[in-house]
């Protein structure tokens, strides 16, 4: 664990003595909730709305990062599908974890993945986040990335083409407009399955349960 | 020469004694020898002021067989500068003494009669 | 006042609003033609919106965190109703008979202020990065912009915004633009500062420092402040639109002028790359602020 | 009555019969020689009774039975009797303080003292020229003598020095005398005078030789190396004996003869006596030993008296007023500090830290040095005053110009002095026992100055409705001072508040408005003094002293009123000041601002006197002459306290550093005395301009460019409170523009402006002051996220930097709508567009302010940090609530105002409509936008809380960062240097040149004061070689100019 997460004992402008535990006092140790969907009717117009305002984070972890770029050139334009890239978790709907997930890394996507607001979708690209691909016996990295976290779509390929990101968006869409988007409310569900497995791998465990 | 009375020569004398005084305090190094300056500075003082209470052809204001009683205001020299030059005196003496008092306390605590050394206080 | 002005303005609020949402959306797909793309749809900011609005969860970061987008969003719409939008009209009159131009300067800064404040308490370094950033590009645009308004106020000897469009009433050669160029140039280019576009956006540069100040800001919070990025321009072409172009007797003509006037930011952010911020000041306090010097000593 | 012949007679006896005591008789010698200086004391204070009271004629003592010139004469006068009255108590208590010296050295160290004080006498008394010099003789003889009884080497060596330069002197002296009597042929003075010697063929030379010898004895710079040297090594009882008393003997001969000289020796005593006031003080500039410190500013003092005498043609019938105004104020201050410099015994002036360890003796000392600065209610003061208005009624300008710039380089040095005794670093030095009979002395002279000041005032006339009765009440509440704060506090608050009962009915318009700030504004923050625990010692008559100060200014109808409330003023806000942590040297910066402007204030009042007789303060309605430059003169003066730009840099770290409750006061209202100063004055002068130059446009930019710079330093700093002090300098910036506009709306603006920067200053500075109080540093950047540990001082916070901005709906937005309509009106358009840059500006460190302490991130050490007190709060609260007030109904904080300034100023006045306001230009109302921006808010509010009520609330390291999370609270927040980009680009504006010029001055004049004293290098014949060219150089000025016979 990094020193400056661990216990420590400051003086306090009144000379009084302060323990501080960072990793209580400086983040939230909330648990997930559970959104159920609402009205049916609000639910399918605000899916529509979901589908067409896709606002992206993308998490280049590795090679496959290099196909997302195209993707706003004038030669693909993905903003006419009601694509945007959004740089932080805050505000992004999509997240798109681009290659494979070294150990490290994986500990860095959970984290953004979980400071997304719900309904928040995964699009999983290139085949290191189905079964590893080329790093699938590598002692560093995982191999499926739904372990993890829920993934609504997987683009398969080495490295997947746009085209084939395009595609890909485009399933997501019919998934959330079908309201089977509920990634954010099975990983809450399944909470305790999630973490387990994120904490095998992720050895030096070094934050709270659930990263607001 | 013949203008060369007594009363310029003692005046002459008196300022050339005041200048040899001061000439003394402003270029000897030795303490005893600018109290020694000092003292003719006073000196000269002293003489000068007799020489202005001189009037020629008169004695001196002591009352007595030579002096016309009945004239005593044109015959003798005005008494009072003779009468000033001695408390000028008694007071010089003093200032003299209380100076070489200071000499001896300054010697006694730094073995030194240069003035230089003594220059601790200063600006 | 009466009951009915709140009905007013509530109709003002709706329609400017959507006017400023579509315009943004055509804006963008204007960007995007001129690259070559395809481009958003023309009604992408309503789904936007409706997305932001329709997440499930938000956090929030504290009280004042929270009610930031409130002041945001309300330094927005009063800026927009302390001013006459359409002259001649009772009805699109507004609140303006609570204040004139000097209202209207100063409480631009009620919403800038109170998104400050919220944004800082998120705690996050980007946000002071960006608000220290945009503060500083506030008061340096400033000194011009201020110039520009007191050499047109001076010029029509009032500073209430109905009168001044009165004044320029009766064809374009009558219009503030004409006849004070020196003022209204200082002002054009202040705007392009109070516009936030390119070259002037490195307040909001959204890779270095994400969206600068609102980058805490998530699902309804974020809501809000979209509204407001909808009202607020719109609000501030209305009032340049009001003192140098003559302002709008219809809505027609106002959407026409305004529409046109946007076309100036426009163009120069698509041209010209970004300034850092202290070029900005530098820039807003050398060309901008002899040509408000001048404007002030030709009055 | 006693004849004062005996007072010889006792003298002499006394000292003949110690001779027969032996040593083991001390005690019994030391009553009996304390016995007969009382009795010297007691026949001359009969016989100034008798002459104050009854009428006593002058009388001659004839001895020997015969009429002068044929006997020694003595005269005892109304003169006579005050000087040898102030000799004597000064001997006396001299006496009682060299009272282990005098039993250790034995009988012969009393007689040598009661000798010296016979001769001082006699030398006063003697009206033959001889006999007096005979007794100056025997004066400086016993003075040598009791020099060399400190055993001290340096005492040695520096007794020789003075007997060797005074037996010099004394031989000049005799020859002059011995030259007189051969032209008058009488010693009698009286005689001698009426011969009109100058006229007669060499008698001038004689004249000339007694002048100059007389003029040496006082010890003319730069020939008084010998006397400094003294002064330095000699125990302090003695410095104080030679400083007081000799000093003293000297200038009454030197009256005594210079009848004898006529008119033209006046014009040779003034230039030597300039030239020796104002050498002597730079010098003592560089001077850091206390002992010879004194001995520069005995010197000075004595200089000035000499300056006094010789404008003796000009003063008038005032001549002697105003020199023993300033006389009595040195021998008491100057025995007094020499005696307190005994008993701290520290040679280095740094040293005095130590006085502190007992807090009354450095009320003494205060007491002593502002005495000799000229502070009311000293005698020095009123002294000082009648000198001025004489000189500029004669048109002296340059003798004026010079005097006070003499003075207020001794002020430097003395402050600074007092600064270190103060404030200096007392941690490691000694120690000091505190013996009865040395402090009875100190004790005496302080309450004599006090009592004597109180008399003096009562002379004047002028002053005679001088209001007393704070003064008396600051008194109680020293004699209280062992009470606990919260007595005292109340005690404060009702005397505030009863005297603002009593006065209410009296003032109207800007007084009223002005008295409103100060004294409701003083009571309001007095609450915040709850907070305080303990007794909180001497802070309570300080505050009072200020208030007193204010009060008075509020009250003033004459120039000398409206000078004595100034002053009193500053010598409050200066103590409160420096009870701030590491204040001394901003409590020293702020002192000589004051000081010097407050002698341009006096310089102004005195030339606006010029060819008027009354005081009022009408007469700058209707000044004769020089009015531009009055107007210029009073202007700078005032600004001084306003802290406008080129006069500012005492403001932000007297600021800064003054206590939690301190900063309010001094910031939020003791400012607001220059801004009266200013209104009383423009409102009496009106336009002036030189030639078609208009100086209120001057004035304009001068607040325009203090607006810009003080508020863009402010924006730069890294501590909150010193954030806030520039933000003081920058509104009142806006506030002199405001004025120098002249018009009713600019005025308008001005004055709701104070009135609002009162408001918002006191709540920015008591919540900071809370802030600071529990987190214990003033460094912004290391605070951060304290709204959630300090709910109710962040919102305090928040209001008062949304006032500060300007932005509607609060009332501060009043005031920026009222100036953009005044300076449409005026047209200065060029620094109005720089007073609105400021007020964008002001945004900068608005939210610099907040967001660095309350937002961000929260640090470790204040995780547990309470709110600030109550007692902090509750004020805050209440000002919060009044500023609502004003927000909601404007009408209620401007129609006041704007009717005050109706008489003045009726033109382009707001015309109102409930709470809508109309000018010629534009519209406001107030109340409507509060209701409007409320609606609207509650309206979006509703909205947001429907949609997303059940917000997740999390913590400060919750926060989206690249994937990373921060790990430290205190790399994350971000607020140092925050405004970085800003300083790239336009931190050249604010590069320090203003302070750099003022460094540069001082340092220039502290280098040029350490090249001149090179000269005493310590040497005696060096000394000598000194007074003769003293004497060669003045006798060629003498005799080469249209004085040579």
């Amino acid at each position: 664990m990094k020193e400056d997460f661990k216990k420590r004992t400051v003086i306090s402008p009144e000379g009084k003595p302060i323990e501080i535990d960072p990793l209580k006092d400086y983040f939230s140790d909330a648990k997930p909730k559970v959104y159920k969907p609402g009205n049916p009717v609000i639910e399918k117009f605000a899916n529509w709305a979901r589908a067409n305002s896709l606002w992206v984070l993308g998490f280049g972890t590795g090679c496959g990062a290099i196909e997302m770029r195209p993707l706003m050139t004038p030669r693909f334009d993905a903003y006419r599908y009601g694509i945007q890239w959004r740089p932080t978790p805050r505000q992004a709907s999509v997240f798109v974890v681009s290659g494979y997930l070294s150990v490290k890394t994986l500990k860095r996507v959970v984290r953004t993945y979980e400071q997304m607001q719900n309904p928040k979708f995964v699009i999983a690209l290139g085949s290191c986040t189905i079964n590893g691909g080329m790093y699938w016996d590598s002692y560093n990295t995982i191999n499926r990335l739904d372990q993890y976290m829920p993934v609504d779509v997987y683009i398969a390929g080495c490295m997947p083409r746009p085209e084939s990101l395009l595609a890909g968006f485009e399933k997501l869409k019919t998934i959330i407009k079908e309201g089977r988007g509920e990634g954010a409310n099975t990983y809450a569900e399944k909470f305790d399955w999630y973490k387990a497995n994120q904490k095998k791998i992720i050895k030096d465990w070094d934050m709270p349960d659930y990263n607001w | 020469m013949e203008n060369l009375n007594l009363e310029i020569i003692t005046l002459i004398t008196g300022i050339i004694l005041v200048l040899i005084g001061i000439w003394g305090l402003l270029t000897q190094k030795n303490l005893i020898k600018i109290v020694i300056g000092f003292t003719l500075f006073n000196t000269g003082i002293h003489i000068i002021m007799v020489s202005i209470g001189y009037v020629k052809n008169r004695t001196a204001p002591i009352i007595d067989q030579s002096v016309n009683i009945n004239d005593v205001g044109n015959s003798v020299v005005d008494p009072v500068p003779q009468a000033l030059v001695l408390t000028a005196i008694v007071i010089g003496l003093g200032v003299t003494a209380l100076m070489l008092t200071y000499v001896l306390k300054m010697y006694q605590k730094r073995k030194s009669l240069e003035i230089n050394n003594y220059n601790d206080l200063k600006w | 006042m009466e009951f009915k002005n709140i009905g007013y303005a509530l109709l003002t609020i709706f329609i400017v609003l959507n006017y400023g949402l579509i315009l943004q959306g055509v804006v963008r797909k204007i960007g995007a033609r001129v690259g070559r793309r395809y481009g958003i749809r023309w009604y992408q900011p309503y789904i936007d919106i409706i997305k932001n609005y329709a997440k499930r969860s938000t956090i929030t970061h504290g009280v004042m965190f929270y009610i930031a987008p409130v002041f945001r969003l309300t330094g927005g719409i009063g800026l927009l109703l302390f001013m006459p939008v359409i002259f001649g009209s009772d009805i699109f009159g507004n609140f303006s008979f609570a204040g004139d131009l000097v209202l209207v300067l100063y409480f631009q800064f009620f919403g800038i202020l109170g998104m400050a404040l919220g944004a800082a308490e998120s705690g996050h370094p980007y946000s002071a990065i960006g608000i220290s950033r945009g503060l500083s590009q506030v008061t340096s645009f400033e000194l011009p912009l201020t110039l520009g308004v007191l050499a047109v106020a001076m010029q029509y000897q009032t500073l209430n915004i109905t009168e001044i469009v009165a004044a320029q009433q009766g064809g374009f050669m009558n219009w503030t633009i004409i006849t004070n160029p020196f003022a209204a140039i200082a002002m054009l280019i202040a705007f392009l500062g109070a516009m936030g576009r390119s070259p002037f956006d490195v307040v909001l540069a959204p890779q270095e420092i994400p969206i600068g100040p609102p980058t805490e800001f998530q699902s309804g919070l974020l809501g809000v402040l979209q509204l407001n990025r909808a009202i607020f321009p719109a609000a501030k072409l209305i009032l340049f639109m009001n003192l140098l172009f003559g302002g709008a007797t219809n809505w027609a003509e106002l959407i026409l002028k305004t529409f046109l006037i946007y076309m100036w930011p426009v163009f120069v952010g698509t041209v010209f790359p970004r300034f850092r911020v202290d070029q900005s000041i530098r820039w807003f306090l050398t060309v901008p602020l002899i040509i408000g010097i001048i404007a002030i000593i030709l009055i | 009555m006693v004849g004062p012949i005996y007072i010889i007679a006792i003298a002499l006896g006394t000292a003949f019969s110690l001779g027969f005591f032996k040593k083991a008789n001390s005690n019994f010698s030391f009553a009996f020689m304390l016995f007969a200086m009382a009795f010297m004391t007691f026949i001359s204070g009969q016989w100034l009774y008798a002459f104050l009271t009854q009428q006593q004629e002058t009388i001659q003592i004839f001895t020997a039975g015969f009429k002068p010139p044929f006997s020694i004469s003595l005269q005892m006068g109304l003169h006579e009797s005050v000087f040898l009255s102030l000799i004597n108590i000064i001997g006396l208590l001299a006496a009682i303080y060299l009272y282990d010296q005098l039993r250790e050295k034995g009988v012969q160290m009393m007689m040598i003292f009661v000798l010296l004080f016979m001769g001082l006498n006699v030398v006063i008394m003697t009206r033959d020229i001889f006999n007096l010099f005979v007794f100056l003789e025997i004066a400086s003889i016993a003075t040598a003598g009791l020099i060399i009884l400190d055993k001290s080497i340096n005492a040695t060596s520096a007794g020789f020095k003075y007997i060797i330069a005074t037996a010099i002197i004394s031989g000049i002296l005799l020859i002059g005398i011995i030259a007189i009597y051969y032209f008058a042929g009488s010693l009698f003075i009286n005689d001698i005078i009426k011969l009109n010697l100058i006229y007669v063929k060499g008698g001038a030379v004689a004249v000339f030789l007694v002048l100059i010898a007389i003029i040496l004895e006082l010890k003319p710079f730069p020939a008084n190396g010998w006397a400094l040297d003294v002064y330095e090594a000699a125990h302090p009882g003695i410095g104080a004996v030679i400083s007081a008393a000799s000093a003293s003997a000297g200038i009454f001969v030197l009256a005594k003869i210079l009848p004898i000289v006529g008119d033209p020796g006046y014009y040779i005593i003034g230039l030597i006596g300039i030239i020796t006031f104002l050498g002597s003080n730079l010098l003592g500039l560089k001077q850091d030993k206390a002992n010879r410190l004194l001995g520069y500013s005995s010197i000075g003092q004595i200089g000035l008296l000499l300056t006094i005498i010789g404008l003796t043609p000009y003063l008038g019938d005032k001549t002697l007023f105003i020199a023993f105004g300033v006389l009595i104020s040195h021998a008491l201050a100057k025995a007094g500090l020499f005696w307190l410099a005994g008993i701290i015994n520290s040679e280095q002036i740094k040293g005095w830290a130590a006085i502190r360890r007992n807090p009354h003796l450095l009320v003494l000392m205060g007491t002593f040095i502002f005495a000799l600065v000229g502070f009311p209610p000293f005698p020095s003061f009123f002294a000082k005053w009648e000198l001025i208005m004489q000189l500029a009624n004669n048109d002296k300008i340059l003798w004026l110009a010079l005097i006070l710039i003499g003075s207020f380089i001794e002020g430097i040095y003395l402050f600074r002095w007092f600064g270190y005794a103060i404030k200096g670093e007392n941690e490691d030095l000694p120690e000091f026992k505190i013996q009865w009979n040395k402090i009875i002395p100190v004790i005496v002279s302080a309450l004599g100055l006090y009592a004597i000041g109180y008399y003096y005032s009562t002379l004047t006339g002028l002053a005679a409705n001088l209001n007393y009765i704070p003064l008396l009440f600051i008194i109680f509440l020293y004699a209280i001072d062992f009470l606990p704060v919260y007595i005292k506090n109340t005690i404060s608050i009702a005397g505030i508040g009863y005297y603002l009962y009593i006065t209410f009915p009296d003032l109207e318009e800007f007084r009223l408005i002005f008295a409103l700030i100060f004294l409701v504004g003083g009571i309001i923050i007095l609450l915040a003094g709850y907070a305080k625990k303990g007794r909180r010692s001497g802070f309570y008559p300080l505050v009072m002293m200020m208030f007193a100060g204010l009060i008075g200014l509020i009250e003033a109808n004459t120039t000398l009123e409206f000078f004595f409330a100034w002053e009193i003023m500053t010598i409050g806000s200066y103590f409160l000041i420096i009870r701030g942590k590491k204040s001394m040297t901003h409590a020293l910066s702020y002192m000589l601002f004051s000081v010097g402007g407050a002698y341009l204030i006096l310089a102004g009042f005195g030339l606006a006197h010029i060819g008027q007789s009354s005081y009022s303060l009408d007469i700058l309605a209707n000044v004769q002459s020089y009015a531009p430059i009055i107007f210029t003169l009073l202007a700078i003066g005032f600004m001084t306290k306003t802290a406008s730009i080129g006069l500012h840099i005492w403001l932000p770290g007297a600021h800064a550093e003054a206590e939690s409750d301190v900063s309010p006061m001094v910031s939020a209202i003791l400012l607001k005395a220059g801004v009266f100063g200013l209104i009383v004055l423009m409102l009496k002068m009106g336009a002036q301009s030189f030639g078609s130059f208009d100086i209120y446009y001057a004035l304009a930019w001068i607040g325009a460019i203090t607006a810009v710079m003080g508020n863009m330093m402010a924006a730069f700093q890294e501590d909150a409170k010193r954030l806030l002090a520039y933000s003081s300098i920058g509104f009142l910036g806006y506030a002199l523009f405001g004025l120098a506009l002249m018009s009713h709306l600019g005025w308008l603006a001005a004055v709701s402006l104070s009135v609002v920067h009162f408001m918002f200053k006191t709540l920015l500075f008591l919540a900071i002051g809370g802030v600071v109080m529990r987190v214990k540093t003033k460094e912004m950047y290391k605070m951060g996220g304290l709204i959630k540990k300090m709910p109710f001082t962040f919102i305090s916070v928040l209001m008062g930097i949304i006032v500060i901005a300007g932005v509607p709906p609060l009332t501060g937005f009043g005031g920026k709508w009222i100036l953009y309509n005044a300076v449409l009106e005026k047209g200065w358009f060029l620094p109005a567009g720089a007073i609105f840059f400021a007020g964008i500006i002001a945004f900068l460190y608005c939210f610099r302010l907040i967001h660095a302490i309350f937002l961000g991130q929260l640090k470790d050490e204040h995780r547990e940090v309470k709110e600030a007190p109550f007692w902090m709060l509750l004020p805050q609260y209440i000002i919060l609530a009044v500023i609502m007030l004003f927000s909601a109904i404007p009408n209620s904080l401007l129609k006041p105002i704007g009717e005050a300034i109706m008489p003045y100023f009726s033109e382009g006045a707001l015309e109102w409509q409930g709470n809508l306001a109309i000018s010629n230009f534009g519209y406001w109302n107030g109340e409507l936008i509060m209701y409007i921006v409320g609606g609207i808010f509650v309206v979006v509010f509703g909205w947001l809380w429907f949609m997303n009520r059940n917000a997740q609330e999390v913590k400060q390291f919750n926060i989206g960062y690249s994937a990373e999370r921060p790990s430290l609270p205190e790399t994350t927040h971000f607020a140092y240097n925050f405004f970085a980009p800003y300083k790239k680009a336009l931190g050249f504006l604010v590069s320090p040149i203003i302070s750099d010029f003022w460094e540069a001055v001082s340092e220039g004049i502290h280098a040029i004061a350490d090249k001149i004293r090179r000269i005493y290098d310590g040497n005696a014949q060096t000394y000598v070689l000194h007074i003769i060219a003293f004497i060669v150089i003045f006798y060629l000025i003498a005799f080469g100019g249209s004085y040579g016979i």
